[in-house]
């Protein structure tokens, strides 16, 4: 397998720590490049790693609550700074409180990610995902 | 910046005082003389200190929520609740995490944003925004003691707007958020400001009006070994003291193990009473808190319960003045207050139902006491020596030379090299001893247990362990065992 | 009715066997030999004592609900449910209230009205009325061993019926479902009866199918002392493996004092094994259940999510072989599929959670385990004594003279002489050993516990206290203190 | 206070004992002259007590589930063995499930009960309601 470099990172003023450790683990584990931002990563932060690493996506991590406020704007933000139709996925507990998941993605989907996990989502699947998408790999 | 552990100069406090108030608009409301006054005002019922005091006498174990939301109106609508139906004893007020940054900018938009949608966009209550009128609307409105509970690096502003506000204890201390709550603050930054903190509480005392302390014990809240979020406990208390506070609460989070966790909070009362005394604070008075599984829950709300309970259990057991009650909604997200009522109902219930019992003190817990008191003391020696015999000094050179090392922590200025694993009882126990300052018994005995448990699982002891560990307890049990 | 505890006589057992199947219409669907090669059909896994057997061997404790409804379709339903949502190891299936007291006209009813009103108006299922066929469907639809739970004084026609419709486990016994679920049956008579429950489970043992038995544990749930539950357990076993049971499961219900209920499995484990082998019986597998809390339940979901994990807790650390689990629904009415699911999946929770931890086996454990010991024994050979050596004959003068005595029981052959109540820390005592045969020595301790108790409260030891205790857990306390 | 006579019990094949005890304590305590049938009590039963004892109500518990059925054609049988107007209350979990309180006593005092009680009634409750009923004595 080719090795795909993808970016990740907990957004915002976020630092919950443990689950970021965790994926890098596993993202790692699972044959690809991963450049890890840790926590507290500006949307700024992400798109220089991603133009520097030449990465093919951006796997935010929001779980504090503030993921709806931190998010907004870095689809545009990604397309001003030329990565336009890279791909975003976003995951944790991406908003405040217990809240229908269908609403929730909708948001997220329109805001311009790929991709939107509920909470408690499995490394394995966002592997999956990732695979897909990048790899053309089905499962 | 010069750092020692020793009492701020009074110049130098009012003078640093001035430029606080200044950083947001509201640090105008706050008069220190006013404030005083208005303190003193507030009834004996209605003051942390008063009610643990009690509690402590009576042996019993009070219970506290955390609940925060960005609007006041809001906000005290869910204190009340918490209270009423909740039968909450101490109540909290937990602030957002752009206050907890000093962003207050971001927190007025939040304000604002939450005011559109007509529910809260902040994931706490922004105390600063609201100022001291705000606060003193929510301290007013309920009939239990208020207390402010964050994650704040900087709380210099926060505190003098919460003790102003009418809140009668402050979390938080200069290792406890920094550490599992920043990336690039520096430790003699944080320690410094939260100096600034407990000098302020000293100033209430001093004037009569006891405001109670507590440091943040669980620090990430995921395998976090007693002895080591002990001794970050006993050095901000020991810090606290320094400034003249006298009413200091010392937290732990529950482990899972039900020995390991009575013996973390028995060792607890007994090293912090030692070094207090050792350094010469008195008149000081100690209190307890125990936090319900502070690491990853499972979704489903049953087995939430399941997790609750248990930590209530603990709790009483292990006879903590009060316990931190987590709700059914806590792997989702920030619980209703509903869900929080209900978590707080059903740990009442437990608390309550085991009030008249402690775990029988035989040798196996007795044992596991000693083991927590010698690991603690052999950290904290090391930090004295490193500080040339100043704790505040020394912390810092500690953290660098990962003496003290906080699993999992955000903080660039944690090493990282200490390594922690549940052993085949559950206990959290060392998987790597990083540069923790452990006599070969220690060290030996750690791993004695991680190769028991390896053995027993037929794999090696690793870091797949640990992953297996984080995850056990949102997947239903307690040690991560390998997959079949 | 002569009654001894000796092996039934072959040709008695078969004759009586005619008029029982003859008692309702369903009888003729029970064929002994049919049904021996349909049970030896069953899977292994799907049998109770292979389930149990493993969980002896890997100190497991499973988890098991209480559920039944008036039909067939919903009654299958209902199990699936909790069997797929609630993750339950081993299945009930409960009896209605009619059937317990073999009212099959008043059940052929209540089905009727069931169907006509498209719910349940039965407390459990009509096992009696749905005949062999109706029980193999149900005992078919399901992944997991299925016992009968119920209640009934004369249980023969329903052991026919169950065990040629596939169930691999029978709850009850002579004197268990006859103290606390009858008011004028003499023991005598079920005893007997009971003889030959267990001489059929003994016939399908013979044939190379093995069932298991279960005494009821918690006999009237209010307050009952370990020795009395244990002493009526480990008789019932005697007279089970008398009839040649192999396969025993012996309960206890929760009192709620860790120490104690913890020394009370452990006690039932130990007495249990010693009275077996004193008495020659060999070839047996001994297991245990404890039952969480059985008597009042709060009305409050969230606080009954707290009595429910706490008595989890207690089985994980007693290590008991499986639990009987409560709902939150439980103070209100038969659960709904979802609260029995939820009840499940919390005692599932902590079950885990606590799998790797017991009890440590001190010296306050190791007293309370003795005390509960020796009050057994005296209770046993007392009985033996009245007996003249006949432990069958012996019960029937013990609880006449009230050597053996259930509080708050129905029936009228029970003394109701002795009165519990809880001492300060919780552990039921004796505030009246009306006659149970103590030595001094124990009496004494009762006395002193509950004096302590009287003084701490500053009241009078009576029966004030004991309906403060009945009320408690309900009120969200174990020891049901004076009101101020 | 003129000592007024009530049967109590646990009506059908319901042999839930405790609460019965603890009813018959409570209502002796508080003055009343309890004629007390146990539990497993036919509607035969209380009538014939009642007859005898020259009692002014009837309290009928129901724990196990089958209240609804067991209840049914208790006034009648009351009118017709002359104890027409007599007090009759039913309390304890007289139907099977949680159900809406509303309904539930709605369907009880159309059997002709003068007063329904939900699970869990404090005796303190039932004493008020007796002592209303029978002796003009409001709380
Ligand atoms: C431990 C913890 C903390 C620790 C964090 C220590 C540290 N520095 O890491 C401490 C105590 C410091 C803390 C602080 C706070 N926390 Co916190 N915390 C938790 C808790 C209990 C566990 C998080 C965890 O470590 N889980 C284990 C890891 C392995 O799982 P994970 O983090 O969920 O990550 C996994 C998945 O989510 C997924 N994933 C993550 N990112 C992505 C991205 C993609 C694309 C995909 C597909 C998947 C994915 O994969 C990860 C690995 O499996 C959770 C609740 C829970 N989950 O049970 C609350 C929780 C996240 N915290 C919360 C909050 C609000 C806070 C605080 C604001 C204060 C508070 N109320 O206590 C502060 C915030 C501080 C800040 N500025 O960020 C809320 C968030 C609320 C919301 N979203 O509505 C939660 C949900 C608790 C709650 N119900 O209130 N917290
Ligand atoms: C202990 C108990 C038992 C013991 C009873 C021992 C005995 N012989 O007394 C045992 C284990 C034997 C038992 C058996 C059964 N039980 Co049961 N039992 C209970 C339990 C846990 C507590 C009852 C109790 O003693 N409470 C304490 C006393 C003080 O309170 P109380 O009984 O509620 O009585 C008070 C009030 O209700 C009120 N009150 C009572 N009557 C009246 C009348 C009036 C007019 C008023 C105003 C007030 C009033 O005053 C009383 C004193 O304060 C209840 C659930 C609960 N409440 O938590 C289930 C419960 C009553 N049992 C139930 C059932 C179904 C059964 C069984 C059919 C089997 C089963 N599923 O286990 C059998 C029935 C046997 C039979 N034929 O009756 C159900 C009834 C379901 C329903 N109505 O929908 C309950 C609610 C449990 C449940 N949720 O499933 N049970």
């Amino acid at each position: 397998m080719e090795k795909k470099t993808i970016v990740i990172g907990v957004i915002g003023a976020d630092v919950h720590a443990v689950g970021n450790q965790i994926l890098y683990y596993a993202f790692s584990e699972a044959g690809f490049n991963v450049v890890n931002l840790g926590v507290m990563v500006s949307q700024e932060e992400y798109i220089e790693a991603a133009i520097e690493s030449n990465a093919e996506a951006i796997v935010v991590s929001s779980l504090y609550g503030h993921g709806e406020l931190d998010c907004q704007g870095l689809r545009e933000k990604c397309d001003e700074a030329g990565l336009e139709g890279i791909l975003l996925y976003v995951g944790g507990n991406i908003v405040v409180g217990k809240q229908p998941f269908e609403d929730v993605e909708k948001r997220f989907k329109a805001m311009g990610f790929d991709r939107v996990f509920g909470p408690g989502t499995a490394p394995e699947t966002t592997i999956d995902a990732l695979k897909e998408d990048l790899l053309g790999i089905k499962k | 910046m010069e750092l020692t552990n020793k009492r701020y100069n009074d110049e130098e406090f009012f003078r640093e005082r001035e430029e606080v108030l200044k950083t947001w608009h509201t640090g105008h409301e706050v008069d220190l003389s006013e404030a005083v006054e208005y303190q003193r005002g507030i009834k004996t019922e209605k003051r942390f200190c008063t009610k643990l005091g009690k509690a402590i006498k009576e042996k019993k174990t009070l219970v506290q929520p955390r609940a925060g939301v960005a609007l006041v109106d809001m906000h005290v609508k869910l204190l009340q609740y918490l209270e009423n139906e909740g039968e909450a004893d101490l109540l909290p007020t937990t602030i957002d995490s752009y206050t907890r940054l000093n962003r207050y900018e971001d927190a007025e938009h939040g304000i604002k944003e939450s005011k559109k949608h007509g529910n809260s966009m902040l994931n706490g209550f922004p105390a600063v925004n609201h100022g001291v009128k705000g606060c003193r609307i929510v301290t007013e409105s309920v009939k239990s003691p208020v207390q402010v509970r964050h994650g704040t690096p900087d709380a210099r502003l926060l505190a003098e707007t919460a003790y102003a506000g009418g809140f009668t204890s402050f979390e938080g201390g200069g290792i406890s958020y920094n550490i599992p709550y920043a990336k690039n603050v520096p430790l003699v930054e944080t320690i410094k400001k939260w100096q600034y903190v407990d000098r302020l509480t000293g100033y209430y005392e001093e004037q009569g009006i006891s405001l109670n302390r507590e440091p943040f014990g669980p620090l990430t809240g995921t395998l976090v070994p007693p002895c080591v979020s002990n001794a970050v406990g006993i050095i901000e208390a020991l810090l606290a003291a320094e400034q003249g506070v006298k009413d200091i609460t010392l937290g732990y989070g529950q482990c899972g193990n039900l020995v390991q966790d009575v013996a973390a909070i028995e060792s607890l009362r007994y090293m912090s009473e030692k070094y207090l005394k050792r350094f010469g604070y008195e008149g000081y008075i100690l209190s307890t808190v125990l936090h319900q599984w502070m690491g990853g829950f499972p979704q489903d709300e049953a087995q939430a319960f399941g997790v609750i309970c248990w930590g209530s259990a603990v709790a009483a057991l292990a006879k903590a003045t009060k316990v931190i009650v987590k709700t059914p909604h806590e792997a989702m997200g920030v619980p209703t207050k509903e869900a929080n009522a209900a978590g707080l109902r059903a740990t009442k219930q437990v608390i309550t139902m085991l009030a008249d019992q402690a775990l029988p003190q035989d040798s196996v817990l007795l044992g596991e006491i000693d083991l927590i008191n010698r690991e603690t003391e052999q950290i904290l020696e090391r930090t004295l020596e490193l500080g040339d015999g100043d704790i505040a000094i020394g912390t810092v050179r500690a953290f660098e030379a990962g003496v003290i090392d906080v699993p999992f922590a955000p903080s660039r200025f944690n090493a990282g090299k200490m390594m922690p694993a549940r052993d085949h009882d559950g206990a959290v126990r060392f998987l790597n001893v990083g540069n923790l300052p452990f006599d070969d018994s220690i060290k030996t005995f750690h791993k004695k247990k991680l190769d028991e448990r390896g053995k027993a699982e037929g794999r090696g002891v690793n870091f797949q362990m640990v992953v297996d560990d984080i995850y056990a307890i949102s997947k239903g049990r307690l040690v991560g065992r390998p997959h079949k």
